[in-house]
């Protein structure tokens, strides 16, 4: 347990140290400011993210989240401005219909041992197709629900906001890292990643497990679509292409290996953090082009994951030899 | 225009998506260093998330102003009025916003129905009483400019039994797509005879389409009409050579207006014209395509 | 090395594109007509054979990089980077072979970085190809400015528009590359061995196969088709769209392999059925374009056709015509 | 005996495989307070009982009893309901989780619904200590060695066994003691009423616990009968179907005429693997390598092929000065190696018999001169008869084999290379006597051929058995090297032994 925190803290130390440099050149990054913009700003993705954590760390992977983002806030947007349901009506709604789509997924990777990366993609253009089947436009929400939730943020001194889907990004990650480290769930999730076989002989009720990862994976992204309606006021089919890949990115940041067994929900938020310093780094810096924007990200995402793998070699010879296979 | 010397102003680009966009943001650069402006430019990758993270971001920076161009025009008041509350006045390109009027100061845009009644009228005229099958290539699905773009199109041709639009497909704004949708079109209209002319959202598309056409035996211009929008250089090029009949401006350079807003607002408070619009100049091979290609070239399209 | 039985027409793979192809050409009659039209044939069919190529060649690098048990996101971004570099150079006034020569060198190279990346520095292959995929599409755009480089140079336009015997360049040169990518895994060893590393890469090792080396030639092949079809890509319209050359096209790239029946999980790999794959996948979209469905719909037909093609496969889903595969191989084995 | 009703029992259980019948018909049944071993040669069908037994697999005929009852078991998880805990064959735990979490995955202690990690580590404490295993509950399983590993298992399905404890092949990789201790604890849970299946392929396992002996021979059943009722031989020739001579112990000795040196391994040695170790190894010599587990054994033949090669030494091949980087260099030198892990490290799962077979000698020749399909099967198929592998087809996925004949097919792998110098680490792990025999006979032919080997293994009667030497490892390091005629095991324990601290793992 000890020696396998050690990428996390690793992770945690290079965002700060990160960070550290980046006031060095812009004291103003270090205002309450800028911290509260990296809950608010990042509350859709790390929402995300924890799902899709679950997911990698089953040995899954799931393209499908930010297409299911779109879909909600679409799907919400009409539900609350042309059928007049109440918001937290059509949050219930959205859950559901995502958890039911969820379940399909792991049913079908389950059942029909259709490989993750690809019953997701199906997904993905699914429900990005089911989205703009509903509406082309973006649809604006206008509700008193949602300006109270709007208001609802703790005012920072000194002009930063700790907003209400900030707070509940925080919340999520706590509940994802109980449910992942100490809920029998949890275990199951870990031990699929490690050997699926193995645990459907040690009695991980394999197929249930699966169907869950996905439908928690899908509801966590449907809570994103909501947090990203919230964000923004408005339903919008395009909304979030490619969150998946920023999603995927923050979780490998974080210290989560890809083929799965191995992962901290919490590794992921300081991934998240991470690849919002960069963006926000680069806003700050603003010269770059928009060509250059792409190189630096690719060159970080790269440094990051040579650093990782270093810190990694060194704090794992136990993990030496599952490692080389 | 003094006053605007030594500013810092943060621009939130969309992306680079086309070549109109980079020519957008190359012009938006040049006319910020003709000003002495010091300009923060942030690209969005297409993400409206993106957008508002920058625009935070400029507000905790403390910019002068800020320029946008929505990716969308929904979602904007609550970043809008945190740039409001910091007193930071914001200029939208391109497009509008669904948000309170009171939140920016000007929004510079060119009228995308507009556009799309040009062309459309353009077509209508030149058809005359002729009847005329319209194909049309749309822009990504959903985005704005290919819903509003479809609309002026379908405005300008409502009333004219004579023209019907017989198919419509998105190719992405993209050349290779606008192609690849031309070639179906055209096998499936009958080998391409039975199309009087096709419609696309942009050049792009458009020179896509016309090669396409050539593909296909058949002569762009002639055979088959060719309408479009955006003027880049590529569609003077075409129409140089005959294969393009027509296509409606629109200007990359949002942000000469958008800075002239500024400067008059910061020099004495006058609150600039709230909608800007841009003109949509319908540009046809009687106006001097070699020219205009010439002038463009250096746009950075 | 694999006799042809009735067995292996049977397979899925055809099973499915005859399948769409049939149920394009109720929804547009049309679809079988080819006729010749200067020098070459024209037709819905050979749109298909002509517009899923790139994916195709895309398909042939990916086949070998899945096999391995990796995967390659780069691809999309590497034809970006490969179409902006040819383009460029022809613009600059370079020799037509030497701009390709180039690209395609480009294009190796970028596949030696993934190969890098997951042989030497054991980087997860989509975490590594992550990278190139972010970054490549950057180094496209700074090759171009952001624009599109227009070119006019005949022999670089021959290669995505012109024709042979009557065939969609494009096509044919899929079909080159598959045949030759094909007999140098099945005719050499490297087949086996990138089945071997796939499966097992420790005891692939122990066993003597030059696992490292292998998985860069894979990756460096991948980098390689993926110029060529950025080449094809960016002579097709005359011009390299760094911004949009190949975006998205790797998710294609992977669909058609997984389709053609190569495992994520390594192993066992068949180029020619992921070349099927591919144009199961084109035969799709040429069928949405003609039957003229509206494009907010696209979407929705492909997924619904990708988890039809996926139930097809399935081992555990039974149709008449699957039933007699075990039958079949086990005798064409023995 | 004891005459009590069947706890578990397998009725007319038939299991078909492809084309292959892996069962026919079988029946079987365990009673409470017994123990009940099931013997059969590779392939006979004894996992596949078990996993019928255990709800891993559905019989396709045939019924499953639980207390008399017909029971349609889904899957593992049920029997577990049931009170039956199985260690399967090849360790099958997590080896990224904790020692603790392995121990007690789906049933761990909760406090306020939430894993009370604190409590369930106290426990794994508590409960290897009944086996002897000191070590840290909390860490990863996968950095522990086989032996712990498949104690852990043992430990796991004994605690989840109420009424049931289905052990397959579970002494297969651990040494004398760990053996002794597993039997005291079967001894207590005997007691206590458990019924006990016991898979395994030493006989003298076998008589040394169970009560009654059920025979399995290509998936049919043979005979069950009250252990005191048969004699060892008895139970050979029911497994084969025929007598078989066992090879009776020779001298450890010298036999190699020429004495020609093909190896001198010089202050050879890895740091943190192996300590330097100087090593000549003659052709036509089998040197044994004995040791408790984990003493470095495994990781000196690693070094050896160059898998983690040499930081530090020398090494002459015939005389000349050579160097062994990687398994490349290792093969062009003529060396193979059969690893002991062969699912992790040996077989080629989805790929076919005859590739298996044929891969390092392709290897070997490189990309570019492949064998084609013909020259594959020829050879496939001689080694295929030759080792006895027991196959539907040559080209069915190797996974699909039993243990056993998987590790025939590894072997054949590097036979096929025509080697000089062969490493064999636990050739005879998880084989059965008749196969067990025939490896052994492999050995000793290749040895009378002039091949060089080392073989790796517990069995310290077999390594006496084929050694011309035996060198002894302690805590990595080569602690002595016996030759002579007085050679036998009881000498190689004392070596092993001549230090006070030989605490396992
Ligand atoms: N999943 C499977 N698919 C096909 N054949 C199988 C499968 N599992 C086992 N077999 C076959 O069934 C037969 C019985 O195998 P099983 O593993 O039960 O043997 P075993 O008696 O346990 O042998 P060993 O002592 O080597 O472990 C073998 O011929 C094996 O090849
Ligand atoms: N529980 C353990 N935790 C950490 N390291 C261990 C443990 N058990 C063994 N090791 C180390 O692993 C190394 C390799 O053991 P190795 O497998 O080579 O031994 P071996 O003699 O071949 O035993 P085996 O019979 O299991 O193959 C040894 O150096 C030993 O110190
Ligand atoms: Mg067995
Ligand atoms: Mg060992």
């Amino acid at each position: 347990m000890k020696r396998s925190l050690r990428p996390l803290a690793a992770t945690a130390v290079i965002f700060i140290i990160a960070y550290a440099l980046s006031v060095v050149q812009f004291p103003n990054m270090l205002s309450t400011r800028v911290l509260g913009n990296f809950l608010t700003d990042n509350a859709f993705l790390g929402i995300a993210a924890v799902g899709m954590t679950f997911v990698i760390i089953s040995g899954g992977i799931d393209l499908s989240v930010g297409s299911v983002i779109g879909f909600t806030g679409v799907l919400i947007a009409v539900l609350i401005n042309w059928l007049g349901f109440h918001p937290l009506a059509a949050f219930v709604i959205a859950l559901g219909v995502a958890g039911l789509f969820g379940a399909a997924m792991g049913f079908i990777i389950h059942y029909l041992q259709v490989p993750a990366f690809i019953v997701t993609l199906a997904g993905m253009f699914l429900a990005r197709g089911g989205a703009s089947v509903i509406t082309q436009d973006s649809v604006p929400i206008h509700h008193d629900f949602y300006d109270t939730l709007g208001d609802l943020m703790i005012r920072l001194p000194g002009g930063g906001r700790l907003s209400f889907i900030g707070m509940l990004m925080i919340v999520v990650f706590l509940g994802g890292a109980l449910l992942a480290h100490r809920t029998k769930f949890g275990s199951y999730v870990y031990a699929l990643g490690g050997n699926p076989v193995s645990a459907s002989l040690m009695g991980v009720p394999v197929a249930q497990t699966t169907v869950l990862i996905y439908m928690l994976s899908s509801m966590l992204a449907a809570l994103a679509g909501i947090v990203f309606s919230l964000y923004t006021s408005a339903g919008y089919p395009l909304a979030a292409v490619g969150v998946e890949l920023d999603a995927i990115s923050a979780v490998v940041i974080g210290g989560t290996l890809l083929t799965g067994g191995y992962g901290f929900v919490l590794g992921t938020f300081v991934g998240v953090m991470l690849l919002g310093l960069v963006q926000t780094y680069i806003i700050f810096d603003g010269t770059l082009s928009s060509w250059w924007t792409k190189i630096v990200i690719g060159v970080l995402l790269f440094l990051f994951i040579v650093l990782q793998r270093i810190i990694f070699a060194a704090s794992a010879p136990g993990g030496k030899s599952s490692e080389k296979a | 225009q003094d006053n605007l010397n030594g500013l810092t102003v943060g621009f939130s680009q969309i992306g680079s998506e086309s070549g109109w966009r980079a020519a957008e943001t190359s012009v938006t650069k040049q006319q910020a260093e003709e000003r002495g402006i010091d300009l923060k430019f942030a690209d969005a990758q297409q993400k409206q998330e993106n957008q508002i993270k920058a625009i935070r971001g400029f507000i905790a920076q403390g910019v002068d102003a800020i320029m946008v161009a929505p990716v969308v025009a929904t979602g904007w008041d609550d970043v809008l009025t945190e740039a409001k509350e910091a007193e930071i006045p914001v200029i939208l390109l391109d497009r509008g916003v669904d948000a309170p009027e009171d939140l920016y100061l000007t929004s510079v845009a060119s009228d995308q129905i507009k556009e799309g009644r040009v062309a459309g009228q353009w077509l209508v005229d030149a058809v005359g009483d002729a009847d005329c099958k319209v194909v049309e290539l749309q822009g990504t699905v959903g985005s704005t400019p290919a819903i509003n773009r479809k609309q002026g199109f379908e405005e300008a041709l409502a009333g004219h039994d004579n023209l019907t639009i017989a198919r419509s497909q998105t190719g992405d704004f993209t050349r290779s797509k606008g192609k690849e949708v031309m070639e179906g079109f055209i096998k499936a209209e009958n080998g391409g005879a039975d199309i009087c002319a096709v419609y696309a959202h942009n050049d792009d598309m458009a020179v896509g389409a016309i090669q396409a056409i050539k593909d296909a035996g058949l002569k762009p211009g002639t055979d088959i009409k060719v309408v479009s929008i955006d003027a880049v250089p590529d569609i003077f090029a075409a129409m140089v050579a005959g294969e393009a009949n027509a296509t409606v401006e629109l200007t990359p350079n949002m942000a000469g207006p958008a800075f002239d807003a500024l400067s008059a607002y910061l020099a004495d408070g006058t609150a600039p014209e709230k909608f800007i619009i841009t003109e949509s100049k319908l540009y046809t091979p009687a106006d001097n395509p070699q020219g205009e290609y010439d002038t463009r070239k250096g746009l950075g399209y | 090395m694999k006799r042809l039985s009735p067995g292996r027409l049977a397979n899925p793979q055809v099973m499915a594109l005859i399948g769409v192809l049939l149920i394009n050409w109720l929804l547009f009659p049309n679809f079988f007509n080819v006729t010749w039209q200067d020098g070459r044939f024209f037709g819905s069919i050979v749109d298909v054979l002509n517009r899923g190529a790139p994916v195709a060649i895309l398909a042939i690098g990916m086949t070998g990089v899945i096999a391995t048990k990796g995967v390659d996101l780069s691809v999309g971004a590497i034809m970006a980077v490969c179409g902006a570099v040819a383009a460029t150079m022809v613009v600059a006034g370079y020799p037509t072979p030497i701009a390709v020569i180039a690209a395609l060198s480009v294009g190796m190279l970028c596949g030696l970085w993934n190969g890098f990346l997951v042989a030497v520095l054991d980087i997860q292959p989509i975490v590594a190809t992550l990278v190139l995929m972010v970054a490549g599409r950057g180094i496209a755009q700074l090759i171009t400015e952001g624009s599109i480089v227009t070119f006019n140079d005949p022999a670089l336009i021959f290669l995505g528009t012109g024709s042979l015997l009557g065939f969609p360049m494009a096509a044919v040169i899929a079909l080159a590359l598959m045949v030759l990518v094909t007999l140098l895994v099945r005719k050499t060893a490297i087949g086996l061995f990138i089945q071997a590393i796939g499966v097992n890469r420790a005891a692939a090792s122990l066993a003597g196969i030059r696992s490292r080396m292998l998985l860069m030639l894979v990756y460096t092949t991948s980098g390689f088709c993926a110029a060529v079809a950025g080449i094809v890509v960016a002579a097709d319209i005359r011009g390299a769209d760094a911004n949009n050359s190949g975006l998205w096209l790797e998710l294609d790239a992977i669909l058609a392999v997984v389709i053609g029946g190569t495992s994520l999980l390594g192993g066992r790999f068949s180029i020619p059925l992921a070349v099927i794959g591919a144009l199961i996948i084109q035969a799709m979209n040429t069928g949405i374009l003609v039957s003229g469905f509206p494009p907010e719909f696209n979407l929705i037909v492909k997924a619904g056709m990708i988890i039809l093609i996926l139930l097809i496969q399935s081992p555990y889903v039974t149709l008449p015509f699957r039933r007699r595969r075990p039958t079949i191989t086990k005798a064409a084995s023995r | 005996m004891t005459e009590g009703q069947y706890v578990l029992q397998a009725r007319g259980v038939t299991k078909i495989f492809g084309g292959h019948t892996a069962l026919d018909s079988v029946d079987f049944g365990v009673r409470p307070g017994q123990v009940h071993a099931l013997l059969g040669e590779n392939g006979a069908g004894k996992s596949t009982l078990i996993k019928i037994l255990t709800g891993a697999y559905q019989p396709d005929g045939g019924q499953v009893l639980v207390d008399g009852v017909p029971a349609v078991l889904e899957n593992p998880l049920h029997a577990q309901t049931h009170g039956i805990g199985t260690v399967y064959q090849e360790v099958n735990l997590l080896p990224n989780r904790s020692v603790a979490e392995n121990l007690y995955l789906g049933h761990q202690p909760t406090r306020f619904g939430l894993v009370d990690h604190r409590k369930m580590e106290a426990d794994a404490r508590l409960l290897l200590a009944r086996y002897g295993l000191d070590l840290d509950p909390g860490s990863e399983l996968g950095g522990h060695s086989v032996a712990v590993q498949q104690i852990v298992a043992i430990a796991r399905a004994v605690a989840l066994s109420g009424k049931v404890l289905i052990l397959d092949e579970p002494t297969a990789s651990l040494d004398r003691n760990e053996v002794e201790r597993l039997f005291e604890v079967i001894a207590d849970l005997k007691r206590d009423g458990l019924a006990i299946v016991f898979i395994t392929h030493f006989l003298d396992q076998v008589f040394a616990i169970a009560d009654q002996v059920t025979v399995l021979r290509n998936g049919q059943l043979v005979e069950t009968r009250q252990l005191d009722s048969v004699s060892r031989t008895d139970v050979v020739r029911l497994m084969l179907g025929k007598d078989i001579a066992f090879s009776g112990a020779t001298d450890v000795e010298l036999v190699n005429p020429t004495n020609e040196v093909l190896l001198e391994f010089k202050g050879y040695g890895r740091k943190r693997a192996v300590h330097p170790f100087d090593l000549t190894i003659h052709k036509g010599e089998v040197v044994g390598v004995a040791g408790l587990l984990g003493s470095g054994r495994t990781e000196m033949a690693r070094t050896m092929f160059g898998a983690d090669p040499a930081d530090q030494g020398s090494l002459r091949i015939n005389g000349a000065a050579a160097s062994i980087q990687n398994t490349t260099d290792a093969i062009g030198q003529s060396f193979g190696f059969c690893p002991e892990d062969r699912k992790a490290e040996g077989i080629f799962g989805d790929l076919s018999v005859r590739e298996n077979i044929i891969i390092a000698l392709q290897g070997k020749l490189g990309w570019f001169r492949a064998l084609n399909r013909d020259e594959q099967l020829e050879i496939a198929g001689k080694f295929g008869e030759s080792m006895d592998i027991r196959a539907a087809s040559l080209d069915m996925p190797v996974k699909l084999l039993s243990g056993g004949n998987q590790q025939k097919v590894i072997l054949s792998r590097w036979l096929a290379t025509d080697p000089a110098f062969l490493i064999l680490d636990e050739p005879t792990r998880g084989i059965d006597v008749g196969a067990h025999a025939e490896i052994v006979r492999t050995i000793n032919r290749l040895r009378d051929d002039g091949m060089a080997m080392l073989v790796i293994s517990s069995e310290l009667d077999e390594v006496v058995a084929y050694s011309s030497r035996i060198v002894v490892m302690r805590d990595r390091e080569v602690v002595a090297e016996l030759r002579g005629k007085n050679i036998n095991p009881g000498v190689i324990v004392q070596a092993i032994a001549n230090n006070p601290d030989e605490v396992v793992s």
